[in-house]
């Protein structure tokens, strides 16, 4: 199983036609591959432009035309630039239906951590938190555990990226739905069962009556 | 009309020891390279940063983090650039991390002569330590002040004689922001024309901001 | 692609009694002249209104002030339609001045996400009563709070179908502030094209915020 | 005596080359008439743009380009156009080095009344709050008295535009400087006498021990 793949397939479905979404790096950029064709997304690249669009072949690059990862990069026909003010006033404004990131840790509260590693690893924060804080819809993509250890959490323990702003967590073994009562397990990955499902998780997980499964074949 | 265009010494030459300086560009897209150069030669020290981040070590203003010219950065992500860490860690240098939207509408309120404004940005996170909170029409902000430069350093396109520039593409980001919020604004040109030639309606921001012109020789 | 383009009838339909509007335009300059035609034959009633002014009594939206259409007004100058003054004087509406650039930037605050903000201007003027004032780096601010409407009525030159915007010349002013702060965006184009034919180097506010199109007959 | 002319000429020999001047609507639009050839001002127009230009020809007036009076207007080479967000944000940015507007009253202090007179006529306060705040110059360009009495008074009683921003006041009669110990006569105009001056204020009046004449002549 391309445990990405599925991850990507499945976060990809949970978007609306007509959307305007922000891809974190890494994983999350995967997701534009799984949009149905008769699906319209817009994209959005917080270092300034609307209308992101696949990378360039090899030997195509363009440099004055980079992701927020500040790799070339393309805009689509219905896309637009702008400053930095206005990418983050788009952000923070609630223009932007929904955000897909990875994270160190999210816990039950729907608290991200995916900034600082206290005494080892201070990237700095970019724009992630005012993308968690302002995005209608905050899906977190991600691997289920790190080297075995589980990432969903009663709390987390590392620095906050924001306070309970979390909606969707998508694993290659789950969706989990966060809510006022508590992380509800609503699907279940290709491989993975309920109790998989639980060992891999710290935090505490309600089932829903109508678990599903879910996969790159449906 | 006031001759606007000096040498790239001449410019460099602006920036004394001690001094604040912006400079636009993210992931050194839309960073003036040739500026950054000439300050790295001149080896001015003891300057803040303000920039979206710390570059790389042989791009944008980077080159100025490696030759160890920062007494202070602030930005909102350093991880492409090992060096910053390697500084930060030493405590030769101290690094001060904001988020990216928080980061450009700082630089925005700085230019346009605003005292400060809340952001639910960092909101129960470290970013919100030291600062007044305040809760309005029942949701919780963070005020975040001004950030204004003695130099701002940017790279424009096309610019005319008068200083108006055009940016291309991603390369926006914070370069118009800055040019409204520091005391001193020199611009890299790709390419230096006369009045008249840019169309007003193409013009991104204005030459009134502008002191200095630098290059057209791209 | 979800359509977006509806009649003017459809349009005028969005509004309904009671509501607050944002209506673009200058003294009338960039007043989607159709919408309020529309409006006024609609006779739509009760309706708070923020312009920057409040046009004439034939222009703009100040036939909607002679339909006395508005129980309240926001904006920055009546001084240009006597009929303003008169439903003042006697108690049929209420009209609220604000300093213009404040009134801009409450807009803008609005459609950004931020919770207000600090401005010098009004300081030791009526503008400051009942408001919170605050001394930062010595200077004196108020406190000016968001503003967001129901529906938001724009007017550009050439619109795509995803409605993508091109204001021209002077009639940009404060159309593409309230494209970003309704939670329902009409824009009157004058010409309607696909998507693709207007550059993304060319598009002022982006399709994202615009809900429906009308006009495009001009 | 032209005392409009007198008024404007004096004006314009304030401004020096490269400033960026907003001229206010009636008189001070007649500053613009008298600027030297080798003297460069861009005026800006709060309505949204830089590159102010003269009225077009009767019969050439373009409506989508008008002035912060509504009326046709034109744009110069160099200029750029703006929304209302944008422009307050060069206003109150510092980036406007003079402007020049009338007044009702004007007092000692420096204070400055010309946007309400109670129970008689309320047109607003548009962008002048703004202006008159954010400008590095405050010119007040007003005929000396009104109807014979006084304007330039001890302290304004009518509602105040801004507190202790106005820094020259030009009539048809002097050239008044407002300081910290008060204001300072600094020049008699073609056909006044500082009699005449001290008869048509209510304020003190400091005599300048190096006062001068000025006029359309000189």
């Amino acid at each position: 199983m391309d445990a990405k793949a599925v991850i990507a397939k499945r976060v990809a479905e949970f978007l609306n036609d007509g959307d305007v979404v922000n891809l974190g790096i890494g994983l999350p950029t995967m997701v534009a591959n799984y949009i149905p064709k008769d699906v319209d997304i817009t994209f959005q690249s917080e270092n300034g432009f609307l209308g992101l669009g696949p990378a360039p072949e090899a030997g195509k690059e363009d440099w004055e035309l980079v992701n927020a990862g500040g790799m070339p990069s393309s805009i689509l026909p219905g896309g637009m630039f702008f400053d930095s003010a206005t990418s983050f006033g788009i952000i923070r404004g609630g223009h932007v239906d929904a955000t897909v990131l990875g994270a160190m840790q999210v816990d039950h509260h729907g608290n991200l951590a995916n900034w600082k590693i206290p005494g080892k690893m201070v990237p700095g924060m970019g724009g992630a938190m005012d993308l968690v804080v302002g995005a209608n819809t905050v899906i977190v993509a991600m691997v289920h555990t790190q080297k075995g250890k589980p990432k969903i959490l009663n709390n987390c323990t590392l620095p906050l990226t924001a306070k309970e702003q979390v909606n969707l967590i998508v694993t290659e073994m789950a969706v989990i739905r966060v809510t006022k009562e508590g992380l509800v397990l609503e699907e279940l990955g290709p491989e993975a069962t309920v109790e998989d499902v639980k060992a891999a998780t710290e935090a505490e997980l309600i089932i829903s009556p109508n678990l599903k499964k879910f996969g790159l074949d449906n | 009309m006031i001759n606007k265009i000096i040498s790239i010494n001449e410019a460099a030459d602006k920036v004394k020891d001690g001094m604040t300086i912006m400079v636009g560009g993210f992931l050194a897209n839309g960073t003036p390279e040739d500026l950054i150069d000439a300050l790295v030669v001149k080896n001015v020290k003891n300057l803040t940063l303000i920039c979206n981040d710390t570059g790389f070590p042989d791009r944008g203003v980077g080159k100025m983090v490696v030759a160890k010219q920062f007494k202070k950065m602030i930005a909102s992500h350093v991880g492409t650039n090992p060096e910053t860490a390697n500084q930060m860690n030493s405590g030769e240098t101290e690094v001060c991390l904001v988020p990216q939207g928080s980061l450009a509408e700082k630089v925005r309120c700085g230019g346009t002569g605003l005292g400060g404004f809340y952001t639910p940005t960092g909101i129960g996170t470290e970013v919100e330590e030291g600062k007044e909170k305040k809760v309005i029409d029942g949701k919780e902000y963070i005020l975040e002040l001004p950030l204004r430069a003695d130099v701002a350093l940017l790279r424009a396109k096309i610019v005319d004689k008068k200083g108006n520039m055009i940016f291309t593409k991603s390369c926006k980001n914070f370069n118009p922001l800055m040019a409204m919020a520091a005391d001193v604004v020199i611009v890299q040109a790709d390419k230096i024309v006369e009045v008249g030639e840019i169309d007003p309606e193409d013009v991104m921001s204005s030459g009134i901001f502008v002191d200095y012109i630098v290059g057209g020789d791209k």
